[in-house]
């Protein structure tokens, strides 16, 4: 079943990829990045699986932390973004530029 | 070191007055050092002790702007003129003194043949190169040494009545003693880089006393221009040093005449070494192609003109070639060169001066001209004549200068008292001054007959002999055998000998002309003007008398056998031990005592300078002759003439303006700012910031962009892995 | 006096004290500014010139004991100084001078006090960094001349740039920034490649079977024989930075702008002293490290040639300049092409003339460009077209001006001529026909800078500013009078100096001819 | 447990999953998307328990479909996105088409590099009783540290969030 697992690690990965491609709403785009992280989770798991050790669950939880706080930070920017632009259109957010 | 001074200590000067030929420069030394420091005392006021905070309107600056518009104008002696006067004028005359009693105790010395070196101190010693301050008395520096500070004690006693009035009286008298000073180093120098301090010593003073009075442009190009050309020369003169050490390992002349003859007769080596030496010649003695600056040098005060520019510096040319005899006689090629150059110098010279009326300018021509009779005669190898020349010459045409500022002083005086502007210099403006100045109307008739070569005056002797010594070289000698740009030696030297007797005829006419433009005919000053002219006072008048009388003695340091008026050949026996033994390689076989054939070529050189004065006598007529605010323009050849050839219009034209637009546009705007500094340079900065740019627009800021960028870089980066 | 100084053993202490005399300085400065709360000018810290002045005197009277120490048939190096610095690289703090470093030497320490004499009054704010700013150049300046680890050579050699650009970039100038970025980024540049020949040699110099480790040391990399096209490399990365700040034609136009743009002190600081550490570097580093490199025909004849091509080039630019600090600018460019020329003609008295004229050069142009900042402070312009005349208000001046003037030109009997005179004379041996173009420098030398002070001095005086012009005051007739005692010293007696340098460039020519002969049998043996 | 019924779930739930991500990605409105997400979320972790992961899954549902998805929910609610009031939210159908291009290429890419055999099952976990030993066993042994240090990005983040979420002086 690790071979199953893997596979619908890397489908769920690239759908979130394809997802952050062509979306332009930028709270969709965090579920996004949040649907590629679990994918990862899965092959995590799958791979302690494999190893018959419980190591790569603890990264699931690091990785979950992680997620969790990325949630919390990248929501509360997309609100003030929301705020000053009364949207939360991508295209109209360039401030990385230099 | 020590061995050298035993060397000196046995010399038979060892302990005479020789001894302390240092002083000799290092007294006009003084003399400038005392004159400068007065003429900058006088002028010197000191400025603020912080002059970017001072305001630049302040009261002091004013009241110095003041007095310095106020004291151009005026006519008052400066406050320091008596000083400067005693010094300026003792330390050339002490000079003097100590030169003739070096004189005495070379006369009582007998006859020695190696010259005193007296070493001071080593100058630039490294490796095998050993130039020390070293200064070396042998006949031939003596002979310059005495035209020098006694030509030179004369008129700087004539500066002090004709530059009196002067606000710049120290300063003159700084340059002038300077001038002195360096202009005996040149002729004491015992290496040749020694002598290359005094040439460019006197190109410095002439470069200051040209642009004396430097607040009129024109003066301060004039000094300028002979700076810079003589500096051409100087080029030539460097190379002769380099490939004289290069080559001989020694600089001293000494010891590179005794080591001349390593050289090889007549190679390209000796040949080319003694060209760039005449090239230093042709500049300082303004010979072809490099005479320009000399008839511009007139800018500069008349007394200068006398000295500097007359007697002396220009001189130097002649006396290098003298001095650098044994390195000439190797080169008949190199000697024939010297004597064309001189010949076609003196006739073409003349000609303008046919032509001129700046009665300073036909003196300088005339002086070009001469200078190129003294190349003639070194160039023959007739040393001896040459400098003998030098000396005449140095005579008379002081005078004339000197003589020629006696007028100039009056005229400008007349002009002054009237407030008239015209030009005090041009004869067109002068006319029978000969009732109002007889005693400088005298004198200088006495220096147009030397000039002309009329015995029993100075000239005729001088020249006769440089004449008489190219028709007997033609004869016989090194030269005679010699080709020259395949032409046989012999019968360049007797187109030469022609060429000589059609340039005395022109100087006999235009010498004649100035006299009588100057001296005779109707005054054409203005009536107020004509009650002011008188004569200059005697402080200026009596050295024109003395030189008025060596000029017409002059002769008799060196009557030729055909004429013995007197002691035969003293200036020929005193100058042997030094050029004898050149002088006797260039003439081969000696003639068979006085043949008839000389006797027919003086007779052919008097008549000709009387033709001249006759011609000019009888063609010319002062009479009709127009103030220069009248005069009609020339035409034709007469045209040519007065222009000068245009050659000062083809220098510009052809070298200057090309050298400096090229230099603007081509090198400064074009290759260095241009291609270096806008191609390269920016260009690169402009391509760092290009890519820059480039790279910055990848940075747009769009999340999605850079998704985009990521997805497709792990493509690619996946896509190495998969397809490796 | 040798005597005095052994009882001192002041060879022992020299060279560190004068490194440090002027850091010390530097941070006196930068204590009493932080101390005070003023900001910086003039009228409100006119102690920081002082501070500065004192520094530099005694460093002047602490290394003129050098003079006398220098002993020029004793060892090669002389003062030598020796201590740990970064000890797994093998990197030392090691100094000592011999013939040419002491003369740069004493040219620096000269130049030092003059060159704060002349801002005095001219620089007026933020004084304390300016003042500091130039005693941290002077040491970089003095390590440069005195180092024999190549690693300290390096870092002295870049600490020099930094008080430079800022003295250009802060004091300067209208286009001070673009000035002193352009000065900046090119030496740089230049100096980087030679940075990386600096490692390269560091990796080549292990001598395993001897157990000697990786060193910096002067005298062991000049023992490695390189191979023929590594030394190529090699030369060419050294070249390229000495080349840039000699200025050698094609890499001179960052001097015009910066010269321009500088204040006073900087450019007499860069023309006085800074050129001269590209010819150094020549004398010192690229030629005796890579003597066959530097002696094959082809980079001797293309060397010779920019030499040449600057002598002329510099030259005739400086004719047509408007602005007399460009002229004199240019008329550098020129000089150091004669340095270049005399090093590589390599013959005893073209190297000693080389030498020479870089002292000459620092004592003449330092002095030019004093004198125009002279002028520059009484009438806030450098055109020429803007004086004329001015001989007649401010005859001091103008008498100054003239005979430093012709000492630039080379008139005999003034120091330039001696060292013109000798390089032309020593590279008339090896290359007559470079000589000959060289020569016609002289010409125009006396044409641009005879051209120049025509227009300033001489001329009618038609405008109606300059009548205000005041006179040098004795604060500027002291720097001035020491510079024309010099300029007469050396032109009449020029031989101490000639003496002190005479064995060094001697060894310098005499192991570069050996270098290239033992290669060159060496390399027969191969085949 | 039965291995059919077992990989036939698995199969069920990974199939789901993938369908469930399908329609998340193509929701026009913000809330189903979510929805859906949640749904992804769910199936996730019932392959985690398939996995003997079960204290993983358990947080899962509880930290993923529980807290974060209910985050975002109140966001979009907060900001009345709701509706897709934007019709260019989704990219135009060629940028969909080079988006699914790319992604199906990197699905290639990933399985083409994927050659590595695997064992079909290797043993089970020891203990099925004890399921939060194994993970907090090296959680709080070997990976002390980073668990404490995560503790820590947590409180940034919270700070953080209410730092950026908070309205400035200005807006009021």
């Amino acid at each position: 079943m690790i071979a199953e697992a893997l596979f619908f690690s890397a489908v769920l990965f690239i759908i979130g990829v394809v997802g952050v491609l062509i979306r332009r709403n930028a709270i969709i785009i965090f579920m996004c990045v949040e649907l590629m992280l679990t994918a990862v989770n899965l092959s995590f798991i799958a791979l302690a699986r494999l190893h018959g050790s419980a190591t790569g669950q603890v990264f699931v939880l690091f990785v979950m932390t992680v997620a969790a706080a990325e949630a919390a930070v990248g929501l509360a920017i997309v609100i003030s973004i929301f705020r000053h632009h009364k949207s939360v259109d991508l295209r109209n957010i360039n401030l990385l530029k230099g | 070191m020590l061995q050298e001074l035993a060397a000196v200590d046995t010399h038979p000067l060892a302990e005479t007055a020789a001894r302390f030929v240092g002083l000799l420069p290092l007294l006009p030394l003084a003399g400038f050092l005392v004159n400068g420091a007065l003429s900058l005392a006088s002028s010197y006021k000191r400025g603020p002790a912080d002059p970017s905070a001072a305001g630049a309107h302040d009261g002091t600056a004013a009241e110095q702007v003041a007095a310095h518009g106020s004291d151009h104008d005026a006519v008052a002696r400066h406050p320091y003129a008596a000083i400067t006067s005693v010094v300026g004028t003792l330390m050339p005359a002490l000079s003097f003194a100590l030169a003739i009693a070096i004189f005495l105790a070379m006369v009582s010395a007998g006859d020695f043949s190696t010259p005193y070196v007296r070493s001071y101190f080593d100058w630039m010693v490294t490796g095998d190169l050993q130039i020390r301050w070293a200064f070396q008395l042998d006949q031939l520096s003596m002979v310059m040494v005495l035209v020098i500070t006694g030509v030179g004690t004369l008129i700087h006693i004539f500066s002090i009545g004709y530059m009196r009035d002067d606000p710049g009286y120290p300063r003159f008298f700084a340059y002038l003693n300077l001038f002195v000073a360096f202009m005996l180093v040149l002729v004491l120098g015992a290496s040749y880089p020694v002598m290359f301090v005094g040439w460019e010593g006197v190109g410095l003073c002439s470069y200051l006393l040209i642009g004396y009075w430097y607040n009129v442009k024109s003066n301060a190009d004039a000094g300028l221009k002979a700076f810079i050309v003589n500096r051409i020369g100087d080029v030539g003169f460097l190379m002769a040093m380099f490939m004289i050490f290069a080559n001989l390992h020694t600089l001293d002349i000494t010891a590179v005449n005794a080591a001349a003859p390593s050289l090889g007769f007549n190679s390209a080596l000796v040949t080319t070494i003694c060209l760039f030496l005449f090239m230093g010649c042709v500049g300082k003695s303004a010979q072809l192609p490099l005479y320009v600056w000399l008839p511009d040098a007139m800018a500069g005060p008349t007394p200068v003109s006398a000295l500097i520019h007359a007697a002396t510096m220009v001189t130097a040319g002649v006396y290098l070639i003298a001095r650098s005899s044994a390195l000439f006689v190797m080169s008949p090629a190199a000697c024939i060169t010297v004597a064309v150059v001189g010949t076609l110098t003196a006739l073409f010279a003349a000609t303008i001066g046919l032509k001129q009326w700046d009665i300073k300018k036909v003196l300088a021509y005339s002086t070009i001209s001469q200078l190129g009779y003294m190349f003639m005669g070194v160039g023959v190898g007739a040393y001896a004549a040459g400098m003998f020349h030098l000396i005449t010459h140095a005579f008379f045409k002081a005078l004339l200068f000197l003589g020629s500022g006696s007028v100039i002083f009056a005229m400008h005086r007349a002009y002054h008292h009237t407030g008239n502007h015209d030009d005090a210099q041009d004869m067109r403006n002068m006319g029978g001054l000969r009732k109002y100045m007889p005693w400088t109307f005298a004198l200088m008739w006495i220096a147009t007959l030397a000039i002309a070569g009329v015995p029993p005056f100075s000239g005729f002797f001088s020249k006769d002999g440089i004449l008489g010594a190219v028709f007997e070289r033609a004869q016989h000698g090194t030269l005679a055998e010699a080709t020259w740009l395949g032409m046989p030696g012999s019968a360049v030297l007797y187109a030469l000998y022609g060429l000589g007797l059609l340039t005395a005829l022109l100087t006999a006419i235009y010498m004649t002309r100035l006299m009588l433009y100057t001296f005779h005919g109707p005054n054409r000053t203005g009536e107020a003007e004509r009650a002011q002219l008188r004569e200059a006072p005697w402080s200026m008048t009596g050295p024109l008398v003395v030189l008025g009388v060596l000029s017409a003695v002059g002769g008799w340091l060196d009557l030729p056998a055909t004429l013995p008026l007197g002691p035969v050949g003293l200036l020929d026996k005193w100058l042997e031990p030094v050029v004898g033994a050149a002088t006797a390689t260039a003439a081969g076989v000696v003639g068979e005592g006085v043949t008839s054939t000389e006797y027919v070529l003086i007779a052919v050189a008097v008549a000709i300078a009387v033709l001249g004065i006759v011609i000019a006598l009888v063609r010319l007529r002062p009479a009709a002759l127009l103030p220069k605010r009248d005069a009609l323009p020339e035409h034709g050849i007469e045209k040519l003439l007065e222009n000068k050839y245009y050659i000062d219009e083809l220098y510009d034209d052809a070298i200057v303006t090309p050298l400096v637009s090229g230099s603007r546009n081509i090198l400064w705007k074009g290759i260095d700012r241009g291609i270096i500094d806008s191609f390269f340079v920016n260009g690169s900065a402009a391509l760092s910031r290009g890519v820059g740019w480039v790279g910055s627009q990848f940075q747009s800021g769009e999340t999605g962009a850079y998704a985009w960028a990521i997805a497709i870089g792990a493509l690619a980066v996946l896509g190495a892995f998969t397809f490796r | 006096m040798r005597d005095f100084l052994t009882q001192l053993s002041y060879d022992a202490w020299v060279l560190p004290a004068l490194l440090l005399i002027p850091l010390a300085g530097a941070l006196l400065l930068l204590v009493t500014g932080s101390l005070s709360s003023d900001d910086g000018t003039l009228e409100a810290a006119p102690s920081a010139r002082v501070i500065a002045l004192v520094t530099f005197v005694l460093e002047f009277v602490v290394s003129m004991g050098l003079w006398w120490s220098y002993d020029p048939a004793g060892a090669r190096w002389q003062a030598t100084f020796d201590h740990w610095w970064i000890i797994p690289w093998n990197a030392r703090l090691s100094m000592g001078i011999d013939g040419i470093s002491l003369m740069m030497v004493l040219l620096t320490t000269v130049i030092m006090p003059l060159a704060v004499l002349g801002s005095w009054t001219s620089i007026r704010t933020k004084v304390r960094s300016y003042y500091a700013l130039m005693l941290v150049l002077t040491t970089g300046m003095l390590g440069v001349f005195v180092a024999r680890d190549m690693l300290f050579f390096y870092l002295m050699w870049e600490i020099m740039l930094i008080p430079m650009y800022f003295i250009i970039g802060i004091w300067g100038g209208e286009r001070r920034v673009y000035a002193s970025i352009k000065f900046f980024i090119y030496t740089t540049a230049g100096s980087l490649l030679m940075l990386v020949g600096i490692i390269y040699l560091w990796t080549v110099s292990p001598v395993p079977a001897m157990g000697l480790p990786a060193s910096f040391d002067y005298d062991r990399l000049l023992s490695i024989a390189h191979t023929h096209r590594a030394a190529l490399w090699l030369f060419g990365a050294f070249f390229l930075a000495f080349a840039v700040k000699t200025p050698m034609f094609p890499f001179h136009t960052w001097l015009p702008d910066a010269h321009v743009e500088a204040p006073t002190a900087g450019s007499v600081i860069l023309a006085s002293l800074m050129l001269k550490m590209g010819t150094y570097g020549f004398l010192r580093f690229a030629i005796p490290l890579f003597p066959t490199a530097a002696m094959t025909p082809w980079v001797r004849t293309t060397v010779l040639s920019l030499a040449v091509i600057g002598i002329i080039y510099g030259a005739l630019v400086a004719m047509v300049q408007p602005d007399f600090k460009k002229l004199v600018a240019y008329s550098s460019v020129s000089h150091l092409g004669f340095v270049v020329l005399g090093i590589f003609a390599l013959t005893q008295q073209s190297v000693q003339g080389a030498m020479m004229v870089m002292i000459n050069h620092g004592i003449s142009t330092g002095a030019l460009f004093l004198l125009i900042g002279m002028l520059y402070e009484r009438r806030h312009t450098r055109l020429i077209a803007s004086y004329g005349g001015i001989a007649r208000v401010v005859p001091l001046f103008s008498a100054l001006l003239v005979i430093v003037s012709f000492s630039s030109i080379g008139l005999p009997a003034t120091n330039g001529f001696v060292g013109e005179f000798l390089v032309l004379l020593g590279s008339f041996k090896t290359h007559p026909f470079f000589t000959l173009f060289a020569t016609t420098a002289v010409i125009y030398a006396a044409a641009y800078l005879l051209w120049g002070i025509q227009g300033i001095v001489f001329n009618p005086l038609d405008k109606k500013e300059n009548e205000h012009i005041t006179d040098l005051n004795a604060r500027e007739l002291t720097i001035m009078g020491v510079l024309v005692v010099a300029i007469f010293w050396i032109g009449i007696y020029p031989q101490p100096i000639l003496r002190r340098m005479e064995s060094s460039s001697a060894y310098f020519v005499h192991s570069v001819e050996q270098g290239q002969a033992d290669t060159r049998t060496a390399s027969r043996e191969v085949r | 447990m039965n291995t059919l019924v077992y990989t036939f779930h698995f199969y069920l739930f990974g199939l789901i999953a993938i369908a469930s991500a399908l329609a998340f990605v193509t929701r026009k409105s913000a809330v189903a998307a979510a929805l859906w997400l949640v749904n992804t979320m769910f199936c996730l972790s019932a392959l985690f328990v398939m996995l003997d992961a079960q204290f993983v899954a358990a947080v899962q549902v509880l930290v993923y479909a529980g807290a974060i998805m209910v985050v975002f929910l109140f966001v979009v609610m907060l900001l009345n996105l709701g509706e897709a009031s934007e019709v260019t939210d989704i990219r135009s159908l060629g940028g969909k088409l080079t988006a699914g291009f790319v992604g199906l290429l990197m699905l290639a890419e990933l399985f083409s590099l994927s050659r590595l055999k695997f064992p079909r099952l290797m043993g089970a976990m020891t203990d099925h009783a004890n399921v939060v030993n194994p993970v907090s066993a090296p959680l709080f042994h070997e990976f002390l540290l980073p668990f404490e240090v995560t503790s820590v990005v947590l409180l940034v983040a919270v700070i953080g969030a209410v730092v950026l979420a908070k309205r400035g002086p200005k807006a009021q």
